[in-house]
């Protein structure tokens, strides 16, 4: 299990570019800052109100000031700043965020995200993230590939929606997707697996790249 | 000048039942205590509190809710306190909390309607989803935003790190969040502040919220652990 | 001619209560702060990014940052703040400053207020003006009574509108009136002026207050 | 890290004929001078100038007035500026110039939502006035509101006191204005600054403008006399 988190984590961490502004969400996601490329620098936003956030406090030097929005407390970094939740969502919606990554209960093949509720089970409320995933410049889902053998890249969510039209990219233990037009294509594959166990873990239609790479970690 | 230095008992006496509170605070980082512990020994009941979370079990708003306080929760995400989905459950028609789920960034900005007097606001979040039931969509340049309307409450319990016998508060480090926005949208607002310092001692660079938005000024305000 | 401003401002000054947030509009009205009844501070409004502003600058004492919205060295007040100009239209718009005062060119019965362009001859812009005229609590129009003959208050403003139904009260060198649902009502007169010298300097009908009194200053 | 720092005439060497620039600054106060003067010897023309006010002559966007470098003009108040009646009312076609006149706080506001990802938003100014025309009208709660769209640009010039290496800045008393609004809403974005400091030397509570904003940094810049 944390070896296929680690997978996922590390591939993710491909995608940015040194200097992008970045939002982790909780869980996986916040492993990416761990497996940055050398001479890759992000830029961290936390949208309670930080931009330059740096990694976890390290036990008993806390500053209680200072949390993430996971509530867990952090450091900064030089150069960080804070700010109310306004203008932390104004950044958001705005497109000064380069790149979100979250988990998901459910992605479709229209980009469409269902992370946020099961009606009549779990009801923890969006928080941050239906501006996230409607205002970053690109947004990565970062998650295992199915969930107890149940699906979760599909057709049509069957989820209410944290948002339509907003996904650019999945990254799984399995390989690596991007949402096209046409549908989502299979663009990386992990090599432990082969293109037919990838579809059978994916319910929608599976476009393979015609130039499919071994995926990268 | 007028006095505002209150203790914590005074401040919150004009609160009475039935009254909408704004609190200020994420994942309590940034909720004066010492107001929400003044609310709790006045027991009023029947509060809407607007918070951008439901705090934890014995801390922040969490303990309005402990002690059966809240009627109506507006708030972004409730996931952290287990309370929020017993009370939203219970079949004891008194104890029923009622939770109006709000993405936070729309919470934040109809908080800043609320006190800038605007009408309301275009945003793209929640367009497509459960968020858009009700609200009427506009398209502005080919892309769809819902109108989202602006928020008041009656009262505003803000969270100061330094503020002048003025009011003039400034917020430490991520205590900051929804705390400005709140002192703006509320008829009465009343600060909890860790230090109180004299008039003029802030940088008029610095500060954060103007002393003109706050009508009491609570001190002994401490740093907590969440 | 100084004497009618003196007139005017003393009488503006006595509307305001200690504790109160006041923008002041250029030239006249900012001679109001002059003359605060005793024991009343306000707390004066600058548009362009001040709360708590104080006195013009001693001549060789500006602080070249420091400037009114007329573009003036002032200085600032123990216990203020700077902002932006959308923090500061924020406040304004919001309800949170309890009086603006400021001239007009022509205001009517209906308490429409004319005060930012003459058509193909100034155009100067509407500045801060129609925010603050919307936005703030109490509208007092502090002006002379007619301009070279010419009335300033009329059945209806001839004038480009500044805003709609916004003006609280008028105070000129021959009293002071309030826009009541019925009309505009004298209800203070200066004692060198007759009821008919201030009808007669009133385009639009003017309601007598049956509490006339003398106009305090 | 990215090297921001640039001379004006670097920073200015992207901006071609027919730009939209934001300009900080009311009244010339908290305009980057720097900045300007690149642009009047970079001599680029038909631009579109978004900036509270006009200057005057010889200070602040007044100097791209008189040098002809400015098509069209978004501000809120041009009356202490001569030269802006002169071209407006000019026979000499290539001289003409297009005033949009915009109520300050509406400005202000358009600013900001075209930094902050809104689609728009209802405010109460301008209702009843020319202001109006061609507007969406919405009542709200029995309350007409104007419904005024974002506005962003291709550039920005921000006047900054203190920067640092990152872009991080703070702004002096009344030199604020504009800038902050402006920074956030253009496509790229050159601070011409009074102080160059090492990144990390500003207090992160007192940073106003996120260096993630800025593209370039111009040191020198100096506190004008109006």
């Amino acid at each position: 299990m944390a070896d296929i988190k680690e997978i996922i984590a590390k591939r993710v961490a491909k995608e940015l570019k040194d200097g992008d502004v970045v939002n982790l969400g909780i869980g996986l996601p916040t492993m990416v800052a761990n497996y940055l490329p050398e001479g890759v620098h992000i830029v961290l936003q936390s949208e309670n109100g930080i931009m330059g956030m740096g990694p976890a406090a390290e036990p008993g030097k806390e500053d209680v000031d200072i949390i993430n929005a996971g509530a867990q407390y952090v450091t900064i970094n030089p150069g960080s700043m804070y700010f109310d939740s306004a203008v932390s969502f104004g950044i958001i919606r705005g497109g000064h965020v380069d790149a979100t990554i979250l988990g998901a209960l459910e992605v479709d093949q229209m980009g469409n995200l269902a992370n946020w509720i099961v009606p009549g089970k779990m009801v923890p409320g969006m928080g941050g993230a239906m501006d996230l995933v409607v205002g970053a410049k690109k947004v990565i889902i970062a998650m295992q590939h199915t969930q107890k053998g149940r699906h979760k890249i599909l057709d049509t969510c069957t989820l209410p929606y944290t948002a339509i039209k907003v996904v650019d990219m999945i990254v799984t233990e399995m390989g690596v997707m991007e949402i096209t037009p046409e549908g989502i294509m299979l663009t990386e594959i992990n090599p432990e697996y082969t293109v037919e166990q990838v579809r059978e873990a994916t319910q929608c239609k599976l476009i393979i790249s015609p130039g499919l790479k071994d995926m990268e970690f | 000048m007028i006095d505002k230095i209150k203790t914590a008992d005074e401040a919150v006496a004009v609160i009475q039942d039935g009254a909408s509170i704004m609190v200020g605070g994420f994942m309590a980082c940034g909720t004066p205590e010492i107001l929400i512990d003044a609310l709790v020994r006045k027991n009023v009941k029947n509060l809407t509190i607007i918070c951008n979370d439901a705090g934890v079990p014995g801390r922040g708003v969490g303990k309005l809710l402990t002690n059966g306080q809240i009627k109506i929760l507006i708030a972004s995400h409730v996931g952290l306190n287990p309370e929020v989905a017993q009370r939203m459950n219970t079949d004891v028609e008194e104890d029923k909390l009622e939770c109006i789920l709000v993405p936070q960034g729309t919470l934040a900005e109809r908080i800043r309607a609320g006190g800038t007097g605007l009408g309301g606001f275009l945003t793209p979040t929640g367009v497509g989803t459960i968020v858009a039931e009700g609200k009427q969509v506009l398209n502005v340049g080919g892309r769809d935003y819902l109108l989202e309307l602006p928020l008041r409450a009656d009262f505003a319990f803000i969270r100061g790190s330094v503020t002048d016998k003025f009011g003039n508060t400034t917020y430490n480090a991520t205590t900051r969040n929804f705390n400005p926005m709140m002192a703006a949208a509320a008829d009465h607002v009343i600060v909890g502040t860790c230090n109180i310092v004299e008039t003029g001692e802030i940088d008029p660079n610095n500060v954060v919220t103007s002393g003109i938005y706050v009508d009491s000024i609570v001190g002994g305000e401490k740093q907590w652990q969440i």
